[in-house]
Order: structure tokens, then C-alpha cells, then sequence
């Protein structure tokens, strides 16, 4: 029992947020913005920094990592707000494909050369691939809708909604980061408006929000890395925390921008729009909330308090 | 108390909903925040207006209907009911006209209010400058007086309606020593002046409906200043009163909200979660009571009584409501609520209306400053403080 | 229409407000604690005020008042935090007994020698009446489990929850009062407490909560006066919105006193007890969430902005 | 990451749950905060430690069982599950046994531990004075230097447990020209001492757990002062540290409130409200985070890290998530909830539970002084401002 991540892994985050940090600022999220959302070189990127492959087998030219892996980099993923469609392809698809031993396109995908946005039927659309184009508020998502039904595997779900849950962290943590940063730096009333203990404690009030919703996505990430019988519960509780959590983040953090924060110029809304699309990505609140429903008030998992890893 | 309309009221009302199914445009119009929506809100204000519907609160020589309080709230019970566009003259109704009759002169009243009850003249509002939002005090635009002219150089921003309307009104620094709220003046001007610079600023859905303004010796004659050089602060305020107060958001709006969530909710039933009903039952609770609040003040208003900074509490009640409202809906909807418009091409006003929602507790004084009146104010809580 | 009392009923409801003031302070109720809880002088003064006959019809020795009037006075007592079961009696009985042409009593209430506390089956329990004794957690209420089952009229539960919900709204007025003076007068960090914005925002927030209810227990008395096919919704979103408002307030007054509010030497306590046994009495929160639920998801009422007075 | 119990780990956690289903009391005690409840307590407490089960993560040499951080978990989710009492001992086993082994000389640690560790010596916490409480540094009791003692002269307050407890700790103003934070001292004294007067002070509940103190001239030696002379400050903050941080509320605690709640929640499903299941539902998620994030800052200590300003968010979350389940019980318990005892004089738990809930947010720290400390040291907001 070792409720902590490897060095291994946090080094590879913290190479992963250094990367994204130097070359995925607000500003390129402004350049892709106006100019079609796409950018190969940040895809040709992400591929060296072998995130393509991080969840392909090695003999399959990836690097062979796990969920807990893969979970941490996508809240990496979230807190920069990635517009490349990394995690659709590289910690959903690749994992169900290996799962359905359906081997094919790993090495493709691992190269760069090929993404898989997967539908479900519970999430027609996602970003970028083939079908019609929607309009999703969020301008760096090239949302379409699959001509084909999309699998009902509930092992899919799970992926989507656990890789959502940690983007949605990331992003929380970052329009966090964002607000405070604006609160030292704005002045009404002859001080910053971050001394006003009515915004100090909104904004406490969001870091307690995100920091009791990671552990409860980490811990999702490794149920179902593991394949234990309640994965899909605690993959839902994850899912709820960190939407509410971003979506109270979000609601704050225009809050504190006040009328800058209604704006198009502050960076905070890319993170506010792709946090309320991954709201409702892969199994809404109402969803998940029902599969923790019928866990705990249904009574098909044990609870209490020597069941914390039941 | 006497929860009953008269025999003349319920006429009233029936006239006003055959109007209003008569003309509400069937079609949601384009958003106000764009050319296309802005021409479109300016026709449907000169439609209200050949049925003398734009003004229904203002005198009839002003070009209103006279009517009581009570009879606005009638009025705009069945606008909402019908779905009634947002009114591109806002601004003109609710803040300018207002405050024109309390401090303007007979003949600023005569200029200006009839063009604005036929929706002819636009206005926008130019308060808050880049450092001067909530704390309004702080504003630097000045405006020195040049013989019969003011000459204004400055800046001001968040401006609604100010990338397509035709004339402003704000207050600007007359004297240069001055200092928070003392020396400011009222003025009205021509957005079309010589040294005006608009700058649309594109707002969090992407659209532009409001502007930075770049005042570059701007001259504005004398007779446009409302009230007396130095009274602006107190003008100001009064004209942030009514913002507040009684008729920026009447409660018919958000009823049609409450309503609609209802419909939304009904048609999502069984999957959706406990949250979202308890929202719903809270949506209804709490359009019922703002709208109760609303007819009570309106009583006492129409009884000779005043409304002071419990024009605060409507504020932050009206404002959070409408984002819970939204809030709700938009997890009602689901992997549904990010899509711009639906499958079927209709606009998702859930979305645009969330959006929105999250300007309330910002605008027409932040909801901190609200909640700080009321403290202060109606509670006696001690100013000073340390955070 | 006219939303606003008449100067009668405000003239009334002030000298009630001042009487209890003079008559029932703090100090009245830590002395009936100590001695038992009922003082016969206390319900001699609200006779000789006229209050045990407000709605006894004229013919019968009262003053023939209605329904708003007594909300308005049960408001006060709620404020006053009045230790005799002055409203089961005079505001809850009387009207149930005028209505079912129970006419016999009617005069000795009015005179004060009669009480009668009505159970219902939603309510088996009142303050005072006859029955095995039963330990609230308010000191101050004589709780009786009635030996019959009570009466199952919806009429009889209306009265009770509305004249509660009028109570509430005065109990959260006079907490939120308290918690103001305190916050005046304790310092910390060298300022008055209530100069923390902190403290002041949550304050702000139980008045915007308070001053909303109260109007819906105004609506809801008019319109149980009046009979309307309604009116049953209307003294449902009374009570739920009282009853929040209450515990909102009692909570956040707690806060502001601090450790001293967890103590008996401070005076809230009466009143936050008052407000949880009338949070649960005449029909819980979720039983009149239900009826709302039925009228306004239901569908069995018309709503939408031309309704306000549906 | 790794979240599986280790054989070793499984099978203490065997042992533990046969100890405490053969001991732990079958009926509920009486509530610790009256004499009755209190000597039920401390027998109790003599009971674990008669299994050794008293102080489980102290060295053995002090009478623990030298546990690690996981087992002491496994420990505590046990403990709860069986529905083992509250503990009498607490102030000694989180606050005061950890602070003595951080900074008490070994003789100290020989005299005071072993018996706090055998439940013979029961401690009071004496913290706050009637203008010292959310702001600490304000302590005004002197304990003046006269040879080889202190004379102590104050005031305490809402010293919990000190109606029957033992001893007591605190810190106190030994320069008598200092301020604030500086000039104070930790000291430990017999509650029995000449000179110390006890005043019960009944609580919201009607019950006298806590008390104030009156200290005039008590006379305690001078080695029963814990690190050096004007170190009383690092030491209470390193103790209130410990209070706010890791152990004073184990997650086991929550978790069987939880599962009480779901059971509530069953047996009232049909007339619940939707706000009521929502809340049943986030018991759950947030107990389990809560219990995550234990667990990941117990792994964290394990290997060498520190708990620092993060221990506001642990206080924050467990005392407001505290109260929403016992507010959540009362809402679903409905007329029963005002009863102190049901029809069937079963003791109401949940009235309890909810009042002794309500100062969650306040003691060991204010939820506002801890949302400073968030804002401030986490968050890196600036600390001057006004209200």
C-alpha cells in the first residue's frame, strides 16, 4: 500500500508540463485558434516525446506505460489545454484497442502517423475525425459527428471518462493558476483584488474543490488499470468531482476576472469552454452519479470504512 | 395586501398577449452581441414602438404609456410569456430615460427621450474604464471645459452596447485635481463624434457587442451634461440604482427560464440526477419569490416609498439564480450542451444563455461589492477591515 | 393587487414586536429554562394583547383577524423566540375549528383559558397538550406524544406548516440579528470580527436568503386566506424556503460567534433549536418538496411568468 | 502507486477487528461530555490499553505499538467499523504525545508519556483565552519566572475535556513586554493544582465537556516547560499542526458516518427528497476522497515528506463535509430529528452528531483562518487588505 506515484512517473509529468508549457502557451492557443486548431508540428511533438505510444506495447514501437501513467499526463494534457486530440487517440483508443487485441494500428498510432477519436453511444461525437462538423463552444475542438453508432463497451466509457476526469483536473488546477495570478496583479480600491478575503476565500474554496478531486482520479486510474469489480464506480466518482470541481473553478475564476474574464483577450476562457465539454464527454454527471447510485444506495458494493479500497 | 389584478389590469394583460402573439417574431433572433442581431433587436425596438409598447413606464409626452408598476409588471409578464426578444434599448429604458427625468432639464427631456422611446437613438453605456470597474471611483477620462464645449480624452471600456449603438452617456473627470468621487460630471454624447475610436471587444462566446472607447479631445457641448458639473458621482449612483433596482431584470424573464428548465427537465426525466431536480424545484421556488419581491417593492414604490440597498439583495438573488438556472440546464443537456446549435440546427440557447449568466454577478456592480453593501449598509457591519 | 400590509397590520404586528421585546427577552428565557419553561403571566399578557382570540370571530370575544395577520404575529414570536405554544393554539386550532364549524371552544381560547395543541399525523407530536412526554431539543418546548392518532386533514397541516414557516422567517431574522451584534462587538486580529469580509459576505448571503422567503410566506398566507386551488403550493414553498433560510442562518451565526456559540451562555442557541423543530414539524422538507415537485414537474399547476399569482 | 494491502497489512488488520469485536462496548456510551460519560470513557480507554491498542503509532518504549502510518489507518478504519467510542484521550494521543516526543527531553518523555499511553492521565487542551481564539497570538496569561517554578496568572477558555480531565497544556506569556507571537511559552500543569479554579461551561448540547480556567498564581516547576523558554509558539503551532493535519480525524471516522447515512437514507427512500439522495451520494464520494488523500499523505510522511499548509484543506474539507452529513440526517429524519431520544429511547445520534458537527468549522482553527492560510501560503495570494 503505497498511495503515492513513482519518481518515474512524476518525472515524466514534469517533463510532459515543461514541454507543453514551452511550446503550447496561451499564444499558440490564440495562433491555432484563428488558424484552424491543428498544427502538425505540435503533433510531430507530442510523438517524439513518445506520448503517441505511451500506452502501446514495446514490441509495438510505444512505451508500454500504464493508465496511472497515462492519467497523469492527460491532467498534464488539461492543464495546458492541448488542443491536438492526444488523449481521444493515445490513452482511450490505444487501451481498448490492446484490450480487444485488435493490434493492427498500434504502431501507427505510436509513429504519429494515424489518431483514432472513437465514438460511443453514449458520446457520438468527439474531436477531429471523420463525419459531419458541429460546433462545440470550445474553438479548439473539431467536433463531428460519426455517420456510424458507437460502441456501447463499457470498458471504452471508462476510459473516456476516466482520461476526461484528469484532463478536467489539469484544467481546474490551470484556471485556478490563472485567477490567482490575475488577483495579485489587479487593483480596485487601491489593492490588489487578491487581498479581499471575499475572493481569497472563493478561490480556497476551488482549491480544496480540485485538490479532494485528484486523489479520488488517480485512484480511479489505478482500479481500472487493475480491473478490479468496482473500477467503473470509482472511474464515476472521479468523473463527478472533477467536473464539479472544474466547473466551480470555472465559474470562479470569471468571477475574479470580473469583466475581463467575460472577454475573448483573457486566455481563461479556452480552459472555462473545454472543462464544459468535457462535462458532459463520455457520460454525463447524471450518468455517472447513477453508476455510484446503484453502487451505494443500490448496495451492490460493500462501503464503510474498511472497504476504502473495496 | 390584495393579490388580485383589477378587472382593468386583466384587460390590460389580454391586450398586451394579443399584441405580443401578434408580433414577437416565431424565430429566436440573432444574438444582440453581432451586426446582423443588433439591426435585427433595433427593428423589433421600432415595432414595439409603433405599437407604443418601448416605454410603457415613461409619461406619455415622452413618448411612454404612463403606466403604474404594477401594469410594467403585467406588461412584462406577457412580453416573457411570448418570448420577447432582449431589448437593444435596455440601456434607454431602464438607466437613461430614468435618469434623464429625475436631473435632466425640460429641454434635455424634449431632445432626448422621445427618439429614444421610438428606438430611433440607441444608447450605450460608458462607465467602467480599465482601471475603474468596481471601483468606480477611480475613473481618469477627463473632460475640460473649452468655452461652450467639453473636451474629452480618456478611456472607457466594457461599454454595452457600444460597438453598434449611436450615443453614450458616462461620467468623466471635469476637474483635474479632483479626486474618487468628487469633481465628475454626467455627460451624454455622439458616438459618431469626431475623435471617438471604437474598439469592439469580442466577448467570451466569440460575438462583439460591447466596446473600448478612445476619447481623443473629443467636443461635446455643454448643454449635454446632465445635472451640474461635479454632481456625477450622485447621478451615477442614482442611474446604478435603477440598474439594480427594480427594472434592469424583471421577473417575468426569468419565470420564462424557470418555465422552460421545467420543460427541459420533464423531457429528461429518468436519466437525469437529483441535483438537477432539486435545481428545478429551487428554479421555480425562487422565480416565484424574486417575483413577489419584485411586486412588493413595486407596492411600496407606487405607495410614495423608496428602494435603497435592498436593490443589493435583488442583485445577487436575480443574478445567481440565472446561473444556477443555466447551470442546471446545461448538465441536463449533457454531452448535448457544448454543441452551439443541436443536431437539428437550432441555436443551443441553454448555452448562449449560461454564458451569459456568468456576466451577472459581474456586471451592474460585482456581486462582492453587493454583498458588501448589504453588510455595511442594511446590516450596520463596520467598514474598515483588514482581509 | 397591492403586495404591501396595511398600516393596521403593521401597527399590530410592531407592538407585538415591541411587547415581546419588553416582555421576553433573552433573560426571560434563560429564567424559564431553569424554572420549567411556562410562566401563566407570559400567557396572561398575550390574552390581554388579544392575541389567543387574533382569529376568533368578533362574536366570540376575538378580534376576527386573518390568516396574514397571524403570520404576521407569528413572525414575531419566531423573533422572540416565545417559549408558550401561543401559535398551535391561537393560529393553527382556531382557524381549523372556525372552518369545520367547531364553534365551542372558541370563546375560552379567546380568553386564554384554553389551549389546544392539535396533532396530525404527519405530526404526532406538539408542544404542551396531553400524552407521554417526549425530550426536544429545544429546552424551551413541552413535547407530548399525543396518545391518538391526529387528524389527517390537509387543511389542519397547511396552517401548521405556514404559521411555522412565519416563525422560521422571524427565528432566521433575529439570528442573523445576533450574529450582526456579535460580530460588532468581538474582536480578533485587532478589528471587530464583522470587519472581515469574510464573515460579512456569508452574512450578506442568510439576508438575501431571509428577506426571499419572506414574501413567499406572505403569498402563501394570502393565499391559504383566500382558499385558491393553490394555495397548498404556496405554503409548501413557504415552509421550504423558511425552513433553508433558517438553517442557513443558524449555521452561519454559529460561525460568527465562534467557540461562544457553542456554548448555552450564549443566547442563540434558543433559537437555532427553535428553528430545527420547526424545520422538521408540520411536514419535513421533503414532504412539502414533494407537493411542488407534483404541482410544478407534475405539471398539475400552471406556471410560467403570467402565473406569478397562479 | 500501489493500493493493495500487503499480507501482513491484511492480517493486522484481522487481528484488530477480532480485538475490537470482542471489546468494544455493545450499547452506545453516554456522551463524553458529562461525568457519567466521561469516567465510561476513560474506562474505555484504560480497556485499549490494557490490549495495547491505546496509542498505536508511538514507540513502544512509550507504550505504543511503534505502528507505521498505513497501519495505524487500517487501525483507525477498524476502529470505527466496530463503532468504537470517541476517544477521551485525544488531545494526548494527536496534540500533546506527538509534541512531547518532537520537542521534550527524554525525561520528559519518560514522565509523561507512559502514562498518557496506559489512559491514567487524561489531557486537557488550553489554547484560547476569552480574546485569544481564531487570533492565538493574543494570549494575555502570564507565567512569571520565580526561581525554579512559573507563577501562572490568566485565563483559559473552551479548554476541551478540562471539566475532568488531568492535566493540562498550553502556552503562556512569560515576557511580560512581548507581543504577539513572541515571549511565549508551553507548559504543562496538574489541573489540580492550588490555585487553578475549573468552570464548566455548558455547551450547545446542555452538557459540560469543556471549561474555562482561572489561573491565579499557580505554581508549576519549571521542568514542565516543553522546549525552551519564548519557544511556545513553534511548539503550539507544530501541535496545532498536528491537529489540523493528519490525525485528529481519521478518515475511518467519516466513512462510518457515511455508511450510517446510506442506511438512514434506505430506510427513508420513498419520502427523501432529491437534495437529500444527492447528498447521500456525495457522503460517499467525498469520504472515500477524503480517505484517498489520507492515505496518499500518510505515504507521503512514510517516506520522509512533510505536511505543511496543506493540512487547511484536509481541516476544511472534513469538518464541512462533517456537518452536510449530519445536516443531511436531520433533513431525512424529519419531525424525529428535534427528539432527543426516539419513541423507543434509542439516544438520536444524528442530533448529536449534527451539533457536536457544527463545531467542526470552528475549533482547531477556524474554516475562515484556515481559507486564509489556503489563499495565502498555497495559493501565494497577498495577505494585506482591507474589507
Amino acid at each position: 500500500m503505497d498511495f503515492r506515484f513513482t519518481d518515474d512517473q512524476l518525472t515524466l509529468a514534469e517533463s510532459v508540463r515543461d514541454y507543453l508549457a514551452g511550446t503550447h502557451g496561451p499564444e499558440v492557443l490564440r495562433r491555432l485558434d484563428a488558424e484552424g486548431n491543428r498544427d502538425p508540428a505540435i503533433w510531430q511533438g507530442l510523438t517524439e516525446m513518445g506520448l503517441t505510444g505511451l500506452l502501446v506495447p514495446e514490441e509495438h514501437g510505444g512505451l508500454g506505460l500504464g493508465l496511472v501513467e497515462a492519467a497523469l499526463i492527460a491532467a498534464e494534457c488539461g492543464r495546458a489545454c492541448l488542443a491536438e486530440p492526444l488523449v481521444d487517440t493515445a490513452f482511450v483508443a490505444v487501451p481498448w484497442l490492446v484490450r480487444n487485441g485488435d493490434l493492427a494500428d498500434l504502431g501507427a498510432i505510436a509513429a504519429g502517423e494515424r489518431q483514432m477519436p472513437l465514438p460511443h453511444v453514449l458520446n457520438p461525437w468527439v474531436a477531429d475525425g471523420e463525419g459531419s462538423a458541429l460546433e462545440s463552444v470550445d474553438p479548439l475542438r473539431n467536433l463531428v459527428m460519426f455517420p456510424a453508432a458507437g460502441s456501447a463497451d463499457p470498458y471504452l466509457l471508462d476510459l473516456g471518462a476516466l482520461m476526461s476526469a484528469a484532463q478536467l483536473v489539469g484544467l481546474a488546477d490551470a484556471m485556478l493558476h490563472q485567477a490567482v495570478e490575475y488577483a495579485k496583479i489587479r487593483t480596485q480600491f487601491g489593492q490588489p483584488v487578491g487581498a479581499f478575503q471575499a475572493l481569497k476565500h472563493q478561490l480556497a474554496s476551488c482549491a480544496v474543490a480540485v485538490e479532494f478531486a485528484k486523489p479520488a482520479v488517480w485512484r480511479a486510474a489505478e482500479a481500472l488499470q487493475d480491473g478490479g469489480e468496482s473500477a467503473s464506480v470509482h472511474v464515476s466518482h472521479a468523473k463527478v468531482a472533477a467536473s464539479d470541481a472544474a466547473v466551480l473553478t470555472a465559474e470562479t475564476a470569471i468571477q475574479v476576472h470580473g469583466a475581463m474574464g467575460y472577454t475573448y483577450e483573457v486566455d481563461l476562457h479556452f480552459w472555462m469552454k473545454r472543462s464544459w465539454a468535457l462535462n458532459g464527454a463520455w457520460g454525463d454527471r447524471a450518468w455517472h452519479l447513477k453508476r455510484i447510485d446503484q453502487a451505494v444506495i443500490g448496495g451492490t458494493m460493500p462501503i464503510g470504512p474498511e472497504h476504502t479500497f473495496a | 395586501m390584495d393579490l388580485v389584478y383589477t378587472p382593468e389590469q386583466q384587460a390590460f394583460r389580454a391586450e398586451v398577449r394579443a399584441w405580443m402573439e401578434a408580433h414577437v417574431p416565431k424565430e429566436p433572433l440573432v444574438t444582440l452581441e453581432c451586426r446582423e442581431g443588433y439591426d435585427q433587436h433595433v427593428a423589433w425596438e421600432r415595432t414595439l414602438a409603433s405599437g407604443n409598447w418601448g416605454m410603457v413606464t415613461w409619461p406619455e409626452a415622452y413618448g411612454g404609456r404612463g403606466l403604474d408598476l404594477i401594469q410594467w409588471l403585467i406588461f412584462e409578464e406577457e412580453y416573457f410569456r411570448a418570448g420577447g426578444p432582449n431589448r437593444a434599448n435596455q440601456n434607454g429604458i431602464f438607466l437613461l430615460g430614468p435618469t434623464i427625468m429625475e436631473f435632466g432639464t425640460e429641454e434635455q427631456k424634449a431632445r432626448f427621450l422621445p427618439p429614444m422611446a421610438r428606438g430611433e437613438v440607441i444608447w450605450a453605456q460608458a462607465w467602467s474604464e480599465p482601471g475603474a470597474g468596481s471601483d468606480m471611483a477611480a475613473i481618469q477620462s477627463k473632460a475640460v471645459r473649452d468655452g461652450d464645449h467639453y473636451v474629452i480624452t480618456g478611456q472607457k471600456t466594457w461599454s454595452s452596447r457600444a460597438a453598434f449603438a449611436d450615443w453614450g452617456f458616462g461620467i468623466f473627470r471635469t476637474d483635474p485635481d479632483s479626486k474618487r468621487h468628487k469633481g465628475l460630471t454626467f455627460i451624454l454624447f455622439d458616438l459618431n463624434s469626431p475623435g471617438i475610436t471604437r474598439r469592439p471587444i469580442r466577448q467570451l462566446h466569440g460575438d462583439t457587442g460591447f466596446a473600448e472607447l478612445f476619447f481623443d479631445e473629443v467636443r461635446v457641448p455643454v448643454e449635454n451634461c446632465l445635472a451640474g458639473e461635479g454632481e456625477g458621482w450622485n447621478v451615477a449612483m442614482a442611474t446604478a440604482g435603477f440598474e439594480r433596482g427594480l427594472m434592469l431584470r424583471s421577473p417575468g424573464r426569468f419565470q420564462a427560464t424557470a418555465k422552460r428548465l421545467v420543460d427541459l427537465y420533464r423531457a429528461h426525466e429518468a436519466e437525469a440526477s437529483p441535483a438537477a431536480r432539486e435545481a428545478v424545484l429551487q428554479a421555480w421556488m425562487q422565480t416565484q419569490a424574486y417575483a413577489y419581491n419584485t411586486y412588493a417593492v413595486a407596492s411600496k414604490i407606487m405607495a410614495g416609498g423608496k428602494i435603497g440597498a435592498e436593490a443589493s439583495l435583488n442583485k445577487i438573488f436575480w443574478s445567481e439564480l440565472d446561473r444556477m438556472m443555466h447551470r442546471t440546464a446545461m448538465q441536463i443537456l449533457g454531452a448535448h450542451a457544448e454543441l452551439k446549435r443541436f443536431g437539428n440546427g437550432q441555436i443551443n440557447q441553454w448555452l448562449e444563455g449560461y454564458i451569459f449568466s456568468l456576466s451577472g454577478p459581474i456586471y451592474a456592480g460585482s456581486n462582492e461589492v453587493q454583498r458588501n453593501i448589504i453588510a455595511e449598509r442594511l446590516l450596520g457591519l463596520p467598514r474598515v477591515g483588514a482581509g
